[in-house]
């Protein structure tokens, strides 16, 4: 079984958020409201300390949730403890997968996440030449390993992911880190296009903000979208400004809400001004 | 698995997808232009080396410290090049080889803020903008060197996050890359990072070697027992060490800076020391699989070293090998220790090293007096790989807080100083 | 009267009485080791400089500045001559000689502390127990050439007579001189003195033409058009165009420090630049007949430059005889300007220049824009006298402080820097 | 008529202050107060800006009398008021005496000294070797140019001093710059003996602080002594401290008293430890 089931009959809506930010129980609220909001598939940032693809607003989360004290084993038992449905994605970096013990590599890792039932991988700083270890680990425990494809990647490398990625691949939207922006890029389109003949279904993600970029990426062609900065915010201002668990809850589930809503609507209607 | 820039177990290319065309560019500008000198690239970087960088630097013999050590000690001095330190050889490589690639834009991360001197001052040479990212607490602690980046017209932008050292700067300099590669250089300032960074930073650095391993040929008619250098990436010393590999009789000793302890505490993530190569764990940091400073999790500590340029959780892929390998022999130097051979180098041989370079110094000491089962042998090659004018206030600070022996009283100097700079 | 080191009308040894044996001393020395190359003297001088000193040092062609006044401008790079600047080579040699001598102790005075610095590495490298005579004024504005002078084990003593600058720190170790004159050597630091210091000074730095003149012919199968260099006492100039004076198809231009004003205060005795080959009248000071700043009594002046290294009421009497001779053309760019060009220089070539030296650059832009008569030809040769390390909070502080447009937004760094500073 | 007329009958007393220290009036009165204590020639110094010779006391009086305002004209004038009948000798840098106008050269210089009724020179800066010019003036006005010899100086530069010396030598008693110590040293004794056979009398200074030590060097042979250091100290102190001038006159004659004193004293009788 595998993620792309949650491509189907909609577009998807994939948000992220790191796990244990800023603590375990806030955190755990806080993806239950992302299910609440319909969510599709969640990605479940595990931290590491030194997030190199990571803008800003998701590496101050990332420390947060360090200094609340997230560990890997800590947060497979987060992963646990969500009585969510929706499907789970680790999100992390290479280093964390390969030290997990017992065994040397990756297999540990993708056992215990298997056992904790994550569906899904995608480690940022792992190109598709270094996955042979984590691809066998994956298909062994039965996970998808998720690719990223940028605005930049070339048609050759284009192939090599190919080859690679199962659950849904990842469309980074534009150039740099992750973060909510107010300007979409036009690459876009142009990426959808090159891998529209691919099968594993696509995720647009970088950058998102509102329904009404949700509405115009799914518009190109998307067939999901991936938002993390602009969640991952409100739940620094929650913390910042003590607003109540509660409160910053219902704020994700509704922003959560409105990002599913553009998603929709970009499959049904053109949005006015493109 | 590719087999780009795999060194043993470690190397490899662990980067973001959309740094990954940038990176094969890359590699295959490195083979067409430093491999193959394609267009005169190395006719023209080896021209420049010598004439804006003043190579060949000298092999010097040590009168004091030989007669000192009893032995014939030799100084290959990379001090003396532009900049103050080795690290010209690359950043200049690096920034013409952006040129001939086309690019318009250069960035680089710096700890003690020597490479990013370097890259500052190639880039104003070759006219190329140029932005540097420096950690805070480095910024704090290397003030000459930010000065001398903003002179040579480029930009300093500091990095608040962690401790604000060069892991940090790494990882911002990173970030600025996958934003910006199409048009953009990273100048990677150690024979760390992904393939082909590792290679290409080892092969503009062998200059070093290629030099020194003829001019002690010239000089004793033999081959040194030791060659050392200071580890922080790696990169003078695997300068220094290039042309002597395929010399098994020449040992080869990599010296990093011990800290205050090489006891790890695992609680805060800290290790107060930088000794990668002797008690570095293999993962994989900064695009490359290595040894590293980590907690069981696979969580990058914190390092510490009172020389800011050895301040480094990691160490370049090929020198970890070269460990395993039992080439390279890793060995280290505390604080206190590299800074009483601080001192000893600038008292007794009129050459002010920078911190870095005095754990060479350190370890030499040590061994000839008896420390270390390895006495070094009778001639030892040491990489003097950069001077100190950037260290002045911090060894002015810390040898007087540490009540250092070895160190000259300058409360009397402090104090004019201060008061001289505070005119400002 | 006595024809030892006479230059025209200038030169002679005006020294008190105690110290005319060490003078005789002194001279037969300079004849037997200098100029017959006694016991291998010269031989041995020269393989120092090599191996110690970083020489030769390159001559760069500038590709900024070329392209920017369509010249052929080239460098000769004393900046990367260990040290920093040209200083070494007279401080090398003199402390050499001193131990030929059998002398047990070295003196010196510092302006900018350049000599200072470089005598003091030169003492431990030679293992000779040193000490440093140095304005208040002048630490105040050198710290870090303070703390390296006392790092590489010198003592330095304060001097507070006068306004605490170079002038004041001669006479200071005259005084020592002559109480302790018999263990002792006296480095002077620039081509002034009595005899035979002007002549042994210049014939250590002729190293520089001796390379820069054949470097230039074997680049441009040519004599260049002009050569320059700064001026203080003269030591880096006099050594760049030793082996020029015999070429009369090369212009010599001898850039002195313009201060603020070439205007003389004659009230206060303070005459605001240190211009003295053009304005100069000649006089005796610190042992020799030269040409002096001083007023119509014959009292000496107090001189100003930004520069502390030029900041000197005297010139060396060779220098002031071949201006007479109208063999070296006497020029002077004010502190504004030398400023300018410190940062042009800085930020076109990646080359950041003693203050002393960016006096030169600021001439060749002058003369380069048409604001002389004399446009300097087609090929130049600059002396780039030393690096401007030693300046970087003066440049920080006088560029802020008259707002020159060159210069690059320092505030951040001020600030952050000052708190690191202050934590000492 | 040569200066060395006083040093004739009995050993001569040769005291050291600098013109116009620390002001023109007092200076005066202090000139006068060492003609009245026993001096038998005063060496009056004309401050130049870079004493090299000097010991920071001397310094220290030379930078109180340029700010006070003296200059070679004012000296000479200072010369002219003196109502001494004591002769004088003029201490001062080469570069003055050079620069003096409106001739090149020290003719000038000379010139106005002798019309002011200066009897002779010492300039510290100036070698035998560089002083034919200056000789040559002093021979044409009348004035003795007299020479130091130092504990270093070589046989062979003791023959080109004796050549030019006249008036008196001054014999330096150490190496050093002029200043009160309290040790003498001996090469005083030594030196001369090396000059015994000089026509010209030798006056021995540098250090003499005391009656005693003016003793010892007078029973070492000497024909005079010169007092420098010991003497401007108490211009300072008086200066310092704000004591009235008429008891710094009191104090310098009382001095000078002792220090005539005690070169009488050597001459009569060896003093009691040597
Ligand atoms: C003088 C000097 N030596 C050594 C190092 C350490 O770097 P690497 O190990 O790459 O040579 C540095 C880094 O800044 C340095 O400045
Ligand atoms: C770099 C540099 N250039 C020039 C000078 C001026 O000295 P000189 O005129 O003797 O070369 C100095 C003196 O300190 C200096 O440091």
């Amino acid at each position: 079984m595998s993620l792309d089931r949650n491509f189907t009959d909609e577009p998807a809506f994939v948000p992220y958020l790191v796990a244990g930010d800023p603590t375990y129980e806030e955190s755990l609220e806080y993806v239950e409201a992302l299910a609440r909001g319909g969510a599709d598939i969640v990605e479940l940032g595990l931290p590491f300390s030194e997030p190199i693809a990571e803008g800003s607003t998701i590496q101050q989360a990332i420390v947060r949730a360090l200094d609340g004290g997230m560990t890997p084993n800590r947060y497979f038992e987060f992963v646990e403890d969500l009585t969510v449905e929706v499907p789970l994605v680790c999100m992390t970096y290479y280093n964390l997968v390969y030290q997990y013990g017992p065994s040397d590599g990756p297999a540990s890792f993708v056992e215990r996440a298997a056992q904790a039932g994550i569906e899904g991988l995608v480690i940022p700083d792992l190109p598709a030449e270094e996955a042979d270890q984590l691809r066998e680990a994956c298909d062994e425990h039965g996970l998808d390993l998720v690719f990223i494809v940028a605005p930049t990647t070339t048609d050759e490398r284009l192939e090599r992911i190919r080859e690679q990625v199962s659950g849904y691949v990842y469309v980074q939207a534009r150039l740099g880190t992750t973060g909510a922006r107010e300007d979409l890029s036009d690459h876009t389109a142009e990426t959808l296009e090159r891998i529209g003949e691919w099968t594993v279904p696509k995720a647009v993600g970088f950058g998102i903000k509102t329904g009404e970029h949700a509405q115009r990426i799914v518009d190109a062609g998307a067939d999901g979208i991936i938002v993390g900065s602009a969640l991952v915010n409100l739940v620094a201002e929650g913390d910042d400004e003590d607003i109540s668990t509660a409160e910053t809850a219902t704020r994700i589930e509704n922003t959560a809400s409105e990002l599913k809503a553009g998603a929709l609507a970009g499959r049904e209607q053109p949005p006015e001004q493109q | 698995m590719s087999s780009i820039g795999e060194f043993g177990d470690y190397g490899g290319q662990y980067v973001p997808e959309a740094l990954m065309p940038a990176i094969e560019e890359l590699t295959d500008a490195y083979e067409r232009y430093v491999l193959h000198n394609e267009d005169g690239f190395m006719d023209e970087f080896r021209e420049r080396l010598k004439d804006f960088g003043g190579r060949p630097t000298p092999l010097q013999y040590a009168d004091q410290l030989s007669e000192r050590y009893d032995k014939d000690v030799y100084l290959k001095r990379e001090d003396l090049l532009h900049g103050g330190a080795h690290k010209l050889n690359n950043a200049l490589g690096q920034v013409l080889l952006a040129k001939y690639m086309g690019k318009e834009r250069i960035i680089a991360e710096t700890g003690a803020g020597q490479h990013g001197t370097a890259t500052a001052m190639a880039a104003a040479h070759l006219d190329m903008p140029c932005e540097i990212y420096m950690g805070e607490t480095d910024i704090a602690r290397q003030r000459p060197n930010v000065f001398r980046m903003r002179l040579n017209g480029a930009e300093v932008n500091p990095v608040t996050t962690g401790r604000g050292t060069l892991k940090e700067a790494i990882s911002e300099t990173m970030r600025d890359w996958a934003a910006t590669v199409e048009r953009t250089h990273y100048v990677i300032g150690s024979i760390v990072g992904p393939a082909p960074f590792p290679s290409m930073v080892r092969d503009f650095h062998a200059v070093i070697s290629e030099e020194a391993r003829k001019q002690i040929l010239d000089t004793t008619g033999d081959l040194p027992d030791s060659v050392m250098a200071c580890a922080g990436g790696g990169s003078n010393t695997m300068g220094m060490f290039a042309e002597f590999i395929d010399d098994p009789e020449v040992d080869l000793v990599a010296v990093e800076a011990g800290g205050s302890s090489l006891q790890v505490d695992e609680e805060e993530g800290v290790a107060p020391n930088s000794a990668t190569l002797s008690t570095g764990e293999e993962g994989v940091l900064h695009g490359a699989r290595t040894k590293l400073l980590q907690d069981s999790d696979g969580q990058i500590m914190e390092s510490h070293s009172v020389s800011a340029g050895l301040d480094y959780a990691g160490v370049g892929p090929e020198l970890a090998h070269l460990v395993d390998e039992d080439r390279v022999i890793p060995a280290n130097v505390d604080d206190d220790a590299a800074l009483e051979a601080f001192h000893r180098l600038s008292q007794d041989e009129g050459i002010i090293p920078a911190l870095e370079t005095a754990h060479a110094f350190g370890y030499l000491h040590a061994a000839a007096v008896g420390d270390h089962e390895d006495n070094l042998g009778d001639v030892v090659v040491i990489n003097v790989s950069g001077r100190g004018d950037k260290d002045l206030e911090t060894v002015v600070e810390e040898t007087t807080a540490r009540d250092i022996d070895a160190g000259p009283e300058m409360d009397l100097f402090r104090q004019v100083g201060r008061s001289g700079g505070d005119s400002m």
